[in-house]
């Protein structure tokens, strides 16, 4: 069995050892030093309530750089959140502490609760070592008994939680436990992806669920489960278990201040359907600390105002009553109102690198169900017309004041796997190439429009969500007119999520649009470029044969797609991030040749809002989903300058 | 000019010339009022009588200046004199003045035609009584309603401190009327204004209201201004009467002299059309004034009456015909009592 | 033994004579609400507007111009000064100074007083249908000089024509009121109609299902129902829908009226004739109480429009309703529903101050005229 | 009295379970139930749900049973134990989300309707009593000029302003720190430097509506004999008009209360969304666009019942106060 060092992730990396991260100054050094902690905590300490910190941490806590400088504690970060539902945020600010994680240039997967691990030479078992020491936030300690209960819970048939590779049914997980620190995970086939997937924000589930306390809500440790349940009024253990150690559903993670966590900051007011505010204070047993031995975090307190209302949230950004936020109120209209506010509400403007490929990108229908348009929205040619027949620099101008550049469904320049050609092909705005393509394939302009080439009318209903992104609407309304002057008749039907998401099986759609997502994240959300899953619309049946689900709608795929998807499904088994790597460019590589989704432009750089005495902030911060900024860019180490 | 009234007793009340306009936003003004003269003398009782519309409840209430804010009393004096104090021009005075509202309800009260929206709905009996007395006298509401349930047992009410607490449409329309009256008494006001306390009483209870009205006259001794258009009732009551048409008085006197030689066409004409008791053979067929009233807009320069009147001659529609008095203190307004007409002897 | 009764008037006479007063009286009522004539006017203004919104608008609600989003109102000036300085009538607006601060994110338009763009009438345009059917090809006014930017009323974040938009918005906006009134009327005037004529256990009913409807908070019932229109549908069936799910709740207000006006009429002597003469009542109710009371149940309607128009803006507000691309002063007014367009943008606004001025007029409007409609006191 | 009483009651009872029945239904309405609502969410906010997980709940939740099933477990159940079913969003009995709520939107409407009545009954009475005048223009026009302006636009400006005015975020009821803070005079004086805002927001929209009904209420009564009556007792005019008269036209001004409430609810959901209210409004909005049916379903059929009983409430008062009423007279 070989060593299977840190690098991973997207770029490609030769094998290094644990302790590299430690010349990194990311991994186990500090050892034999002094700690301190945050004077709050002090009093507690004292009486007795709290052990010293020393005690508090692990063996060999985690040591981390920070940014500019080591700061000072205290203070406390306010922020937003849009209505009751949107514990995204949260996840982004605290909950992204899993066994490992990536480094800030979502390069590297670096340790993090796991101090180490082994990856075996056929993929298919890793073995993880935890920090000696970890504590819960409630004092209790951190063992592989906790791990193997969220695993055992997650693969409970009658729990209808879901936590990707641990109850995969097509790569079954099973752990064994060597020591109280030392648990390995065994697949019974190769799995390349899963250090990238605990890396991710979804990471996290496997470490967030306490044997103790969530334990007894499960039968099997506590016989009484069922009757706790009933009487506390929930129909069966499940649901109370959701309730109080929720991992199944988004909305029920930050509302059981009870369950304990692993995370910088504890939940002290959680968000409950009628909360007004959500309130976190730090974790007396942290297991970070700066160079100089000071327990993370800096920042005492979390505070995050629960508002339905946008303007609120961006009157009080203006205002200053928001110490970090982008989410929700850093949009593209509003820049130039928080630009002129910098003054006024004594914050600043740092930057985002977006990891969305595309700032609109439409989706034909390649499974319609109505041959005719099924057979058209496959032909290469007909969606090379169209992306010649839109002038996206018009668009860039109109819609985003001249940011961002012509850009396909592709990976981003600052990806490894950026390709230009795949990039900017089919870019250029040309009506005469765009009549050729469509004539080439098959379509009849008489008249004003184009017509199927039996002379039926054509006209493209492209569906979109108002209320997810307000430029859409702005967007289509110009690429319809462009189209429009280029003989294609389109329609904009702008439904509501629900519709737009039940519409998926039945095939009948034209075209749907979405932001393009894997622009960064490449391996780990290639949804547009092959049929990988549910997300990918413009081939949902072909998706629902590769991946099992929705049965009913599966169909079987063309030769290219098969193609991707069985290199996808090896990337999936390999251990080697080369070899991973390797595999992704050959999809690329056909999509490139297919040319399946079209996109419109790439977006320019978003920005964040960062009071100006919050420091240890990255400028530029890299912007995902399963990267979940803020939070690799370790908010534990910012602080408020005094 | 001088009374035209014995001079028994001094007048309460003379009413001098007066001349009421209405104005409205988008038409010429309307003369409702031409030129009345009225005095009354306490104790007595002088019946105004009239179609509706003739402008007989206007004079009334501008003597307690209660005109709609479109009215406006545009010639004319209303002399008030009440005993012992001197005498105001109640035409001179501000409608919401002190000195009117000390007159108004304390030495001149009014009744009015429906007792039903007459009284507030959604008060009772004794508050709206009591009120006034309080108003007027500075009682304590105690003391007040003391009075007022005396008041109502003087006007016959039965169970008056039961009934003091009741609201009007709990009572029959003969105890409403009543209680008006009760009211209208509660300040024992030298003057007395009833404008048509009976009409909307069944014939029984207005003979007892009338009965009533007389006694309590007798009791205070107060004047009374009796507006109504039922000749039947002017027999019974009134001690003079002034028959008003179309904003004009045509004829006033002692009840007895108009009533048994009326000297204006229209008196005449309305005596005419009253049914007498005759056997079957003897009845004659009642006479109709011929035509309608035409509105006060198109009324002639000259004699109101002209357009309906048989006698109407040259004079008649042009000149307004002088007040002429053909006896003890009857007075009529017609020019075949000036101008020696031919048809003047046949109508003597 | 009473005087009046000696005069001849026969009743019949009297009847005719005040129903013509009726209608005199109320139109010199009405002309005595000065507020109410002056709106009468400016609705009267509003609807043309709507009816000839093609014309009217120099450019199409889509016309979109990359080089002027957020451009800032020209205004109009009608009077300039030639070269010899002596002063000439011709409309003209400024050109602009633009720069784009590529670190804000933003263009700045500066009114350029060199640049004069003059306004010419009557010019040629894109051939258009105008009220969907008259065939056109002229537009009131406009540019000549292609591309030469005309933004009166200043510029969206499209850089489309905030006046165009806000008249093509008017059709709409406008006539979902007047359509959902008059679906409204039907149901009133019918339900009331019957419900007041025919009272009892029907009246009851009617009486308890008004007074339910009513007592259901409006926003939650709206939601309920927008959200169950069929998606698939086109954006004018929508409109539709929604315009009869107004109604729905409108209707009542209406009934309640006509109900009103029924009871008090049915006692009339005319009506009563009418029963004796063994009218039917389908023909008492059209032909002898509708007329008499026509005049209530145009200023209840009156009224009940702008509780239409506000609506409409409601409901797209909470992004049910009417959705872009349609225009309407309610989608208008969501698109401008931010600071971002309060801070850098306010006349963004101005389909608010539309609406405004059209409830305002509308409710005088309605006001005088039921003022009109007895003048002895409603 | 009583019979009126009863029958009232009655007809209440027979409103209220119409109410209960249209709520479920309305909620109903929409296609799809909470948990595709759910996936549409999460898939928007860039996340991938797993299929398998969302129809184990399915089950879970028993949705997909025929409506009348559905309908009768949950009405029985509040009938029988009070029990509103679940919040599906947030795995949480009803009546643990709702009440204070609730209890926010009664006190914010109910301080807006005492701010309608104070500013409306004088304008009224004014307006009639000087009927065409100047001050009858000015009064009305104040008055339609509340109700003209959307209230999401008044809102939003008065945001606004705050901002730029006094650098202050209008939002919300209480500042951060007096959030979850017991009652104390401080904390009224922050709600009070809060919910002036939506007070008056809210009642500029119903005003126009009291001052036109005052108005002609009194317009009416001012015609009646008995106010010539009462002057010819000799009483000053004021004291007349605002005796008589005015007491009259109070009446049925009071009646109104029962449809100003869902006016007043309606108005308010919009002005909570644009202000960050913790009323009963947004979370409404959200659980019915959440489809969280139950929720949605419980904050309907609640607020219909508050107007119920607030029309049965004005009833009482108007028997109180009008003893036409109260004695069954005419």
């Amino acid at each position: 069995m070989m060593k299977q060092g840190l690098r991973s992730g997207p770029r490609a990396g030769h094998l290094v050892t644990a302790t590299f991260a430690a010349i990194l100054g990311l991994g186990t050094s500090a050892l034999a030093q002094e700690y301190s902690q945050a004077p709050m905590l002090d009093d507690l300490v004292a009486s007795g309530e709290l052990p010293p910190v020393e005690e508090r941490l692990p063996a060999n806590p985690l040591v981390v750089e920070p940014v500019e400088s080591v700061g000072q504690y205290g203070g406390t970060w306010r922020s937003g959140l849009r209505g009751g539902g949107d514990n995204a945020w949260i996840g982004r600010t605290i909950a992204y502490d899993g066994l490992v994680r990536y480094d800030r240039n979502w390069d590297q997967i670096i340790p993090n609760i796991a101090e180490s691990w082994e990856v075996s030479d056929d993929a298919r078992s890793y073995t993880f070592e935890l920090r000696e020491g970890l504590k819960w936030n409630n004092g209790e300690p951190f063992t592989t008994e906790d791990i193997a209960f969220a695993i055992e819970l997650m693969q409970d048939e009658a729990y209808p939680g879901s936590a990707g590779f641990i109850d995969n049914p097509q790569n079954p997980v099973s752990i064994e436990i060597e020591d109280e620190n030392t648990f390995t995970l065994v697949f019974e086939q190769p799995n390349g992806t899963v250090l990238d997937e605990l890396a991710s924000v979804n990471g996290i589930t496997i470490v967030s669920l306490n044997k103790n306390y969530c334990g007894q809500f499960y039968p099997k440790y506590n016989p009484d489960a069922e009757a706790l349940a009933t009487e506390m009024g929930f129909e069966g253990w499940a649901l109370l278990m959701e309730n109080k150690c929720a991992w199944a559903i988004e909305q029920e993670r930050w509302a059981n201040p009870d369950l304990p966590m692993m995370n910088a900051w504890m939940l002290t007011e959680p968000l409950t359907g009628d909360a007004t505010r959500v309130v976190f204070e730090r974790n007396p047993y942290y297991f970070k600390v700066d160079p100089e031995g000071n327990q993370y975090p800096y920042i005492d307190r979390l505070e995050m105002r629960v508002s339905e209302s946008l303007e609120e949230l961006t009157l009080m950004a203006l205002n200053g009553e928001i110490d970090f936020q982008d989410r929700h109120i850093a949009t593209t209209i509003n820049r130039p109102l928080f630009f002129d506010g910098q003054e006024q509400g004594d914050y600043r403007l740092g930057s985002n690198v977006l990891s969305n490929s595309n700032t609109l990108l439409i989706q034909l229908n390649f499974n319609h169900v109505d041959e005719a348009k099924r057979e058209l929205f496959q032909n290469k040619d007909f969606r090379i017309g169209l992306s010649h027949a839109i002038d996206r620099q018009e668009i860039i101008d109109v819609v985003f004041t001249g940011q961002g550049e012509p850009f396909q469904v592709a990976p981003r320049p600052e990806s490894p796997f950026y390709d230009e050609e795949l990039a900017k092909q089919y870019t250029e705005y040309d009506p005469e190439l765009a009549a050729e393509y469509l004539e080439k394939a098959g379509l009849v302009r008489n008249g004003e429009f184009y017509t199927m080439p039996d002379g039926s009318p054509l006209t493209i209903t492209i569906d979109t969500i108002a209320a997810f992104r307000a430029e859409w609407v702005d967007m289509l309304e110009l690429i319809q007119l462009q189209l429009a002057a280029a003989g294609i008749n389109v329609e904009i039907n702008t439904i509501d999520r629900t519709l737009f998401y039940d519409k998926r099986p039945l095939g009948e759609y034209d075209a749907q649009v979405w932001q393009g997502d894997g622009g960064l994240d490449v391996i780990q959300e290639p949804r547009y470029y092959f049929p990988a899953n549910g997300e990918s619309v413009w081939a949902f049946r072909w998706q629902a044969w590769y991946n099992g689900t929705t049965p009913e709608v599966a169909e079987e795929p063309v030769d290219w797609a098969k193609e991707q998807m069985d290199l996808y499904t090896q990337l999936r088994q390999e251990g080697d991030p080369e070899a991973r790597a390797a595999l992704m460019k050959q999809i690329l590589a056909i999509t490139k040749e297919q040319f399946p989704v079209i996109g419109v432009s790439m977006p320019g750089p978003g920005y964040y809002i960062a009071k100006n005495n919050l420091r240890n902030v990255a400028d530029n911060m890299l912007h995902g989903w399963l990267f979940p900024t803020p939070a690799p860019y370790d908010p534990f180490q910012w602080y408020f300058e005094q | 000019m001088t009374p035209l009234t014995p001079m028994a007793d001094r007048p309460l009340l003379t009413i001098e010339d007066v001349e009421i306009a209405f104005s409205s936003p988008d038409e010429a003004d309307i003369v409702a009022v031409r030129q009345v003269d009225l005095t009354l003398t306490p104790g007595k009782t002088l019946c105004l009588v009239g179609e509706s519309g003739c402008g007989k409840s206007v004079t009334a209430r501008a003597v307690l200046r209660l005109l709609d804010h479109n009215a406006t009393i545009s010639r004319g004096r209303i002399l008030f004199t009440p005993p012992g104090e001197e005498t105001v021009d109640i035409a001179t005075l501000k409608p919401d003045s002190l000195a009117m509202r000390k007159i108004r309800g304390n030495k001149v009260s009014m009744i009015f035609q429906e007792p039903m929206s007459s009284l507030s709905p959604v008060h009772t009996i004794g508050d709206q009584i009591d009120e006034m007395i309080i108003l007027h006298e500075g009682l304590k509401p105690k003391q007040a309603r003391e009075r007022t349930v005396s008041l109502l047992d003087q006007v016959g009410i039965p169970g008056p401190r039961e009934r003091a607490d009741a609201y009007p449409f709990q009572l029959s329309g003969g105890l409403r009327q009543r209680a008006m009256i009760a009211m209208a008494l509660a300040c024992t006001p030298n003057l007395l204004i009833a404008d048509e306390p009976t009409t909307a009483l069944d014939v029984t209870t207005q003979a007892q209201i009338l009965d009533l009205l007389k006694k309590l006259q007798d009791d205070y001794g107060m004047a009374m201004l009796f507006i109504t258009h039922d000749l039947g009732v002017v027999a019974e009551i009134a001690d003079d009467v002034a028959v008003m048409y179309l904003g004009d008085v045509v004829e006033q006197g002692n009840v007895f002299d108009v009533f048994r030689a009326p000297r204006h066409p229209y008196t005449q004409a309305l005596l005419r059309s009253i049914p007498t008791m005759a056997r079957k053979a003897d009845r004659q067929r009642l006479s109709p004034i011929k035509g309608t009233v035409p509105s006060a807009k198109d009324r002639p320069e000259g004699c109101a009456f002209t357009s309906r009147c048989p006698y109407a001659f040259e004079p008649c529609a042009g000149i307004r015909p002088e007040r002429t008095r053909v006896g003890e203190g009857h007075t009529a307004r017609c020019h075949l009592l000036t101008q020696n007409a031919p048809v003047a002897e046949a109508m003597a | 033994m009473a005087i009046d009764a000696l005069t001849q008037q026969p009743a019949l006479l009297r009847v005719k004579r005040s129903r013509e007063s009726q209608s005199a009286l109320m139109w010199r009522r009405f002309r005595q609400h000065h507020l109410a004539v002056w709106s009468l006017w400016i609705v009267v203004a509003f609807y043309l507007v709507a009816l000839l919104a093609e014309f009217l608008a120099p450019l199409g609600p889509g016309d979109y111009n990359p080089r002027y989003t957020y451009a800032a109102p020209q205004g109009i000036h009608f009077f300039s000064t030639d070269e010899n300085g002596n002063w000439q009538f011709g409309p003209y607006v400024y050109g602009y100074k633009t720069e784009i601060d590529p670190v804000a994110l933003r263009r700045t338009f500066v009114i350029d007083e060199e640049v004069k763009i003059p306004i010419a009438f009557f010019v040629p345009s894109e051939p258009y249908r105008l009220a969907g059917f008259i065939p056109m090809s002229i537009k009131l006014f406009g540019v000549t000089e292609p591309r030469a930017p005309l933004y009166v009323l200043g510029a969206d974040r499209l850089g489309r024509d905030l006046l165009s938009r806000l008249i093509h918005g008017t059709r709409i906006s406008l006539s979902i009121g007047l359509v959902g009134v008059v679906m409204s009327l039907f149901f009133g005037v019918i339900i009331g109609g019957f419900s007041g004529y025919y009272g009892g256990w029907f009246d009851g009913a009617v009486q308890r299902v008004i007074e339910f409807i009513r007592s259901l908070p409006t926003i939650p019932l709206w939601l309920g129902l927008a959200a169950a229109l069929p998606r698939d549908w086109s954006s004018l069936q929508i409109y539709f829908a929604i315009t009869i799910i107004l109604s729905l709740v409108g209707w009542t207000e209406l009934a309640r009226v006509v109900r009103g006006r029924f009871l008090a009429l049915r006692t009339e002597d005319f009506v009563t004739a009418a029963q004796l003469d063994g009218a039917s009542d389908w023909r008492i109710i059209t032909k002898h109480m509708v007329p008499s009371f026509m005049s209530h149940i145009i200023a209840a309607a009156t009224l009940a429009v702008p509780g239409m128009i506000l609506a409409e803006t409601a409901l797209s507000f909470l992004g049910l309703g009417l959705q872009a691309p349609i225009v309407s002063w309610g989608t208008l007014m969501q698109e401008a529903q931010n600071i971002r367009t309060l801070a850098s943008a306010p006349w963004l606004l101005l389909p608010g101050v539309a609406v405004v001025v059209v409830i305002l007029a509308l409710n005088f409007l309605g006001d005088g005229l039921r003022d009109a409609a007895d003048p002895h006191g409603r | 009295m009583l019979r009126f009483l009863t029958g009232r009651l009655f007809s209440m009872v027979v409103t209220i379970w119409a109410v209960s029945f249209v709520a479920f239904a309305i909620i109903q309405l929409p296609p799809g139930d909470y948990l595709t609502t759910y996936l549409a969410t999460i898939s928007a906010q860039g996340e991938r749900a797993d299929p398998r997980a969302i129809e184990a709940l399915r089950q879970q939740y028993g949705l997909g049973q025929p409506y009348l099933v559905q309908y009768w477990k949950w009405i029985t159940g509040i009938v029988l134990h009070g029990d509103f079913g679940r919040s599906f969003e947030w795995n949480a009995p009803v009546t643990e989300l709702i009440w204070g709520r609730l209890g926010n939107s009664i006190l914010l409407e109910g301080l807006a309707v005492v701010v309608m009545w104070f500013v409306a009954l004088p304008i009224g009475v004014y307006a009639a009593v000087r009927k065409y005048s100047l001050g009858d223009y000015l009064a009305t026009i104040f008055g339609f000029l509340g109700l003209a302006v959307p209230n999401f636009l008044f809102a939003l400006v008065l945001m606004y302003l705050g901002y730029v005015w006094f650098g202050t975020t209008l939002g919300g009821l209480f500042s951060p720190e007096f959030e979850n803070a017991r009652w104390s005079l401080p904390r009224i004086w922050d709600f009070f430097s809060h919910a002036w805002a939506p007070i008056v927001v809210l009642a500029t929209a119903g005003t126009a509506q009291l001052i036109r009904i005052m108005r002609a209420n009194l317009l009416d009564e001012l015609k009646k004999p008995y106010v010539t009556t009462a002057r010819s007792k000799g009483l000053p005019e004021w004291k007349v008009i605002l005796k008589y008269p005015v007491r009259v036209a109070l009446n049925p001004l009071v009646s109104t209360i029962g449809w100003l409430l869902p006016t007043l609810v309606s108005s308010s959901v919009i002005v909570s969304v644009v202000m960050n209210l913790p009323t009963a409004g947004p979370m409404l909005l959200r659980s019915l666009t959440s489809q969280d049916m139950y929720l949605a379903g419980a904050i309907i059929m609640l607020l219909g019942v508050l107007t119920v009983i607030g029309t049965l409430i004005s009833d009482l008062i108007l028997a109180w106060i009008d003893p036409r009423i109260r004695y069954g007279g005419n």
